[in-house]
């Protein structure tokens, strides 16, 4: 009995499905506030206000021509979407959604969160490189090269929270935070805010897809139901940072009178909201100047909200 | 060190027109340019032999999808100066309108395309949503947002009723508020200004040698606008500044197409204050006497020049027309070298190409292998049985 | 020389160049068409641009003229204030012509228009590739000649 | 950057763009759309079909003038430019503000008055 409870949370109720149905309301949401501040309607006639359109897109994508170019890595190339896919998924699981994580919850899981993720943008670099097209070259050095920018001052960010409350079990830290960490630590929230916009690759961080430079990038090869995969894979990731965020930054499902879930669930799409304005407030970076600025400014910053918590942070212990 | 070619167009996402460029890479840097045009050249200099003189004011107007008012304005100057006639006064105003009303909207649809090149989407969103107030004035006096149609050998088909001054006014005063305020955010945003400042660098020196033309020239500080050096159509009496930055540079290129809508807005005011009632055109014989004449215009891109020769007969003799775009593409080869791909959007697009402009194509059938010619009616007759309709 | 007048330019290129200046022809108030023997192209050129800072070459016509080919440059000075056009025939059956790229860098993708349209070679151009036609457009055949039918209704 | 505010105020304005098919924007008076043709005015002197850039007009037999011939239009090679509006000498073509000429087929471009 226990086993068949644990598989329904598994792949129905916290786990798959839904995930996937937040995953399809996520990017709704964020196209339909990215049209509002650019004064636009944004998806309107599939379902009611555009609801379904990320799912109409899915399924029109997948029934198109499954097509493997000639001089392309073949295996590498099939296999990467399904890579792409399996990596945010595997990775959602260990989010506490309704208080308690949805598979289980060990010490130090949050490092195998942060590797998941430096394994997905691995994905992408090798789909990149497996497609032999000039652009997805480019495109695929300039995704590892802007990984290496953000991962750090990510990393550190998120290492200033596990110190302060003391674990690195993500549902530890989601259960007991005093306060919301954004209130504690402001600097580390902007910082893991920022470079979770790279990590997702949206403007101004989108360089690795730049369509006005170098086509689509790394996605240039893709079409029909790989690329219907690897959008998939995109909204996924939306998912599973913004409920990285939460559980770090916002303190996961605690709330007054609503049920956890519902909490968490609203505190999600509170920073999809946020990665949306950041989206339509900024011009495309260039590379260098991205890495630049991120190693200039980003990592500092982190590094600086690290010293803030273990000094600060020990003297409100009691708080 | 290797290099590598990386082509970029005739088909390209970012690109709207069919142009190609073999860039010459090492690494990010771009080493060296060629350009390789003709791919939507449609033989209009050879089709304007084939059309009678008005035919060929719409032939003109099709030139360019954008600026398409300067390059029939600049014809029938050219058809006017063969027929020696002098155009009524309040035809000269109404000109001057649509032509600044059609400079607006090409560099609001410049600013928009530059934002759009920089990902920079929210600009082009709103720089357009702006724009249309542009586009329906437009239709409000012509009839076609696009393509207005509005000059005819001899002045001017379309009057601007009095009831429609009012509305053009408030218009013209929105425009100016929010063109004020995209031109604080040229000048104030990070992420632009990190795009364009000291990108595509055309010295002073380089621009006058290679014949900069526009925009590009004048953001090199080279002093050259037709409506004042070789002023036509009463630009002599609207008085307005000439724009010129000397920053030599994308961003400057910008801040100059910012300026000059300002401006054009103040002249089509003053424009307005002037005009008088009276004839808007006047009557002219079919075919014009035998003759030559050149008539040049300032596009929104440049310094446009149109030739036209008359040999008494119902079409012209030779037409000829040199875009500014095509001025331009020797400097914009100049600018590009030393850059990283990530500037060849924006560089390209600083320049603004209107490829459909520099391109007029022959009709050819390179699958059969060989090249024929049809007449008109095969052509009609042909698309007609094509496709079943009554022949 | 910031005003030109047009009828002192004309006179100036006479008296520099005795009958070698074939005739010439006002176009409106700042502008003239002045045609020259095809041999001293490059002086004439050399000369305005040097006396009167004619530097800015807006375009080369080309026309076929039944029995020569015509070349018009249009020259305008750098304040662009006025246009002058230096007309010169060329023979139809092999048009050469020195290049002015030397002189003129900007002139550079004019030259190679006409040479695809109207087959005038310049000599000494830096690169007579094809500029406009397709790369499989037969050799020898010019669309801007008159010769080229397409019949018309 | 530089446009934190205006972006944040645009959320709560009433977005510009309009739905299409349920919602129009107005055409002005002057649009230049479909043509309408008077057949009892015309004379059949076939100066529109002359004097049309496009090639768009075609005079077909008709016994409804005293020159037995009358204009037919293909809507789909016309680029509205009122130029036969503008020449017809008895106003006899007019074109309206209806612009949805979009078709599977290009027979049904085919605007024949009669």
């Amino acid at each position: 009995m226990d086993l068949a409870f644990t598989l329904i949370r598994i792949f129905i109720f916290p786990g798959l499905l839904f995930l996937s149905i937040l995953a399809f309301l996520f990017e709704w949401i964020d196209r339909k506030a990215y049209a509002r501040f650019q004064n636009r309607i944004g998806p309107l006639y599939a379902g009611p206000s555009g609801i379904l359109q990320p799912i109409a897109d899915f399924i029109k994508l997948m029934g198109k021509e499954d097509i493997t170019p000639k001089y392309v890595d073949a295996l590498i190339f099939n296999n990467a979407p399904i890579f792409a896919v399996a990596i945010p998924f595997f990775a959602s699981l260990y989010l506490p959604l309704d208080g308690s994580p949805i598979l289980t919850s060990f010490e130090g899981d949050i490092v195998l969160l942060l590797t998941l993720m430096t394994l997905y943008t691995i994905v992408a670099f090798i789909a990149g490189w497996a497609s032999t097209n000039r652009f997805s070259t480019v495109g695929a050095a300039r995704a590892v090269l802007q990984f290496l920018a953000y991962e750090i001052p990510m990393f550190i960010s998120v290492a200033s929270v596990a110190v302060y409350v003391g674990s690195t079990s993500l549902t530890y830290i989601s259960m007991n935070q005093p306060v919301p960490m954004i209130l504690l630590q402001p600097i580390g929230f902007i910082v893991f805010v920022i470079s979770m916009q790279a990590e997702l690759e949206r403007i101004p961080f989108d360089i690795p897809e730049a369509e006005s430079e170098i086509v689509a990038g790394w996605l240039t090869e893709y079409c029909g139901p790989k690329l219907a995969f690897l959008r998939f894979a995109e909204d996924l990731k939306l998912v599973f940072c913004s409920g990285l965020a939460t559980a770090l930054f916002l303190a996961g499902g605690s709330g007054p009178i609503l049920p956890p879930l519902v909490w968490f669930v609203l505190k999600m799409i509170f920073v999809v909201l946020l990665s949306s304005y950041i989206r339509s407030l900024f011009a495309r970076f260039r590379i260098d100047q991205m890495v630049s600025g991120c190693w200039k400014y980003l990592i500092p910053l982190s590094i600086l909200q690290l010293i803030l918590t273990r000094f600060v942070g020990v003297g409100l212990r009691w708080l | 060190m290797s290099y590598y070619q990386v082509p970029i167009g005739p088909q390209h996402p970012a690109i709207k027109e069919a142009f190609q460029f073999n860039f010459i890479l090492d690494g990010e840097v771009i080493v060296d340019v060629k350009p390789r045009l003709g791919f939507v050249h449609r033989g209009i200099e050879k089709g304007m032999e084939l059309r009678t003189w008005t035919q060929g004011i719409f032939l003109a107007e099709r030139i360019c999808g954008i600026c398409n008012v300067p390059h029939t304005t600049c014809y029938c100057l050219a058809v006017e100066k063969i027929y020696g006639i002098e155009v009524p006064e309040r035809a000269k105003y109404l000109r001057i309108i649509i032509n600044e009303l059609n400079r607006i909207h090409s560099h609001l649809l410049w600013i928009g395309v530059l934002g759009m090149e920089l990902g920079f989407h929210t600009l082009f969103m709103y720089v357009w949503r702006d724009r249309e107030r542009v586009m329906d004035l437009v239709e409000m006096i012509s009839g076609n947002r696009v393509t207005p149609s509005m000059n005819c050998i001899g002045g001017v088909v379309y009057d601007i009723t009095p009831e429609m001054i009012p509305v053009i006014r408030r218009n013209l005063d929105y425009l100016e508020e929010r063109t004020k305020y995209y031109k604080s955010v040229l000048e104030e945003d990070p992420t632009i200004r990190a795009r364009t400042v000291d990108v595509g660098v055309l010295s002073t020196g380089k621009a006058l040698d290679l014949c900069a033309v526009g925009p590009v020239a004048r953001a090199s500080n080279v002093k050259s606008d037709v409506r004042f050096d070789d002023p036509y159509t009463l630009y002599d009496t609207i008085n307005f500044n000439l724009i010129t930055y000397d920053t030599c540079d994308v961003w400057g290129r910008a801040m100059v197409r910012v300026d000059e809508t300002l401006e054009s807005i103040n002249a089509i005011r003053q424009a307005l204050d002037k005009m008088r009632p009276g004839p808007i055109n006047v009557k002219v014989k079919r075919i014009p006497p035998v003759g030559e004449a050149n008539a040049r215009v300032e596009a929104p891109r440049g310094e446009l020049l149109h030739y036209v020769k008359s040999d008494g007969k119902e079409t012209p003799y030779r037409a000829k027309m040199r875009t500014p775009t095509l001025a331009n593409i020797p400097s914009l080869c100049e600018m590009l070298k030393g850059y990283y791909i990530a500037d060849i959007p924006a560089i390209v697009a600083s320049i603004d190409p209107c490829y459909c402009c520099t391109e007029r194509v022959m009709f050819i059938d390179p699958n059969k292998g060989e090249k024929w010619t049809w007449s008109y009616d095969e052509l009609r007759n042909y698309s007609r049985k094509y496709y079943g309709v009554g022949v | 020389m910031s005003t030109f007048n047009m009828e002192f330019i004309v006179k100036d290129l006479m008296n520099a160049f005795p009958n070698k200046i074939l005739d010439y022809k006002f176009d409106g108030a700042r502008s003239v068409f002045i045609s020259i023997d095809s041999g001293i192209l490059h002086d004439v050129i050399r000369y305005l641009k040097d006396r009167y800072d004619l530097k800015h070459i807006v375009t080369i016509t080309g026309t076929d003229l039944l029995d020569s080919i015509e070349l018009i440059y249009h020259l305008s000075p750098l304040d662009r204030r006025i246009l002058v056009n230096v007309k010169v025939k060329v023979s139809r059956d092999n048009p050469h012509i020195p290049s002015v790229v030397s002189l003129l860098p900007g002139a550079v993708l004019y030259e190679r228009e006409v040479h695809d349209l109207l087959g005038v070679v310049f000599d000494g151009h830096p690169s007579l590739e094809r500029l406009i036609l397709p790369d499989d457009w037969p050799e020898g055949v010019y669309p801007l000649r008159k010769d080229y039918k397409v019949e018309v209704k | 950057m530089a446009m934190i505010r205006e972006v944040f105020r645009h959320l709560f304005k009433h977005p510009v763009t309009v739905k299409y098919p349920f919602e129009r924007t107005p055409t002005a008076e002057r649009y230049r759309g479909k043509h309408e043709f008077y057949v009892d005015r015309c004379v059949g002197c076939g100066l529109c079909a002359r004097e049309c850039p496009a090639l768009a007009i075609e005079l077909v037999p008709s016994d409804k003038n005293v020159n037995g011939r009358i204009p037919i239009f293909y809507l789909d090679r016309c680029i509205f430019c009122a130029q036969c509006e503008r020449i017809c000498p008895r106003a006899a073509i007019h074109l309206t503000k209806f612009y949805e000429l979009a078709s599977h087929d290009r027979k049904t471009l085919l605007y024949r008055a009669v």
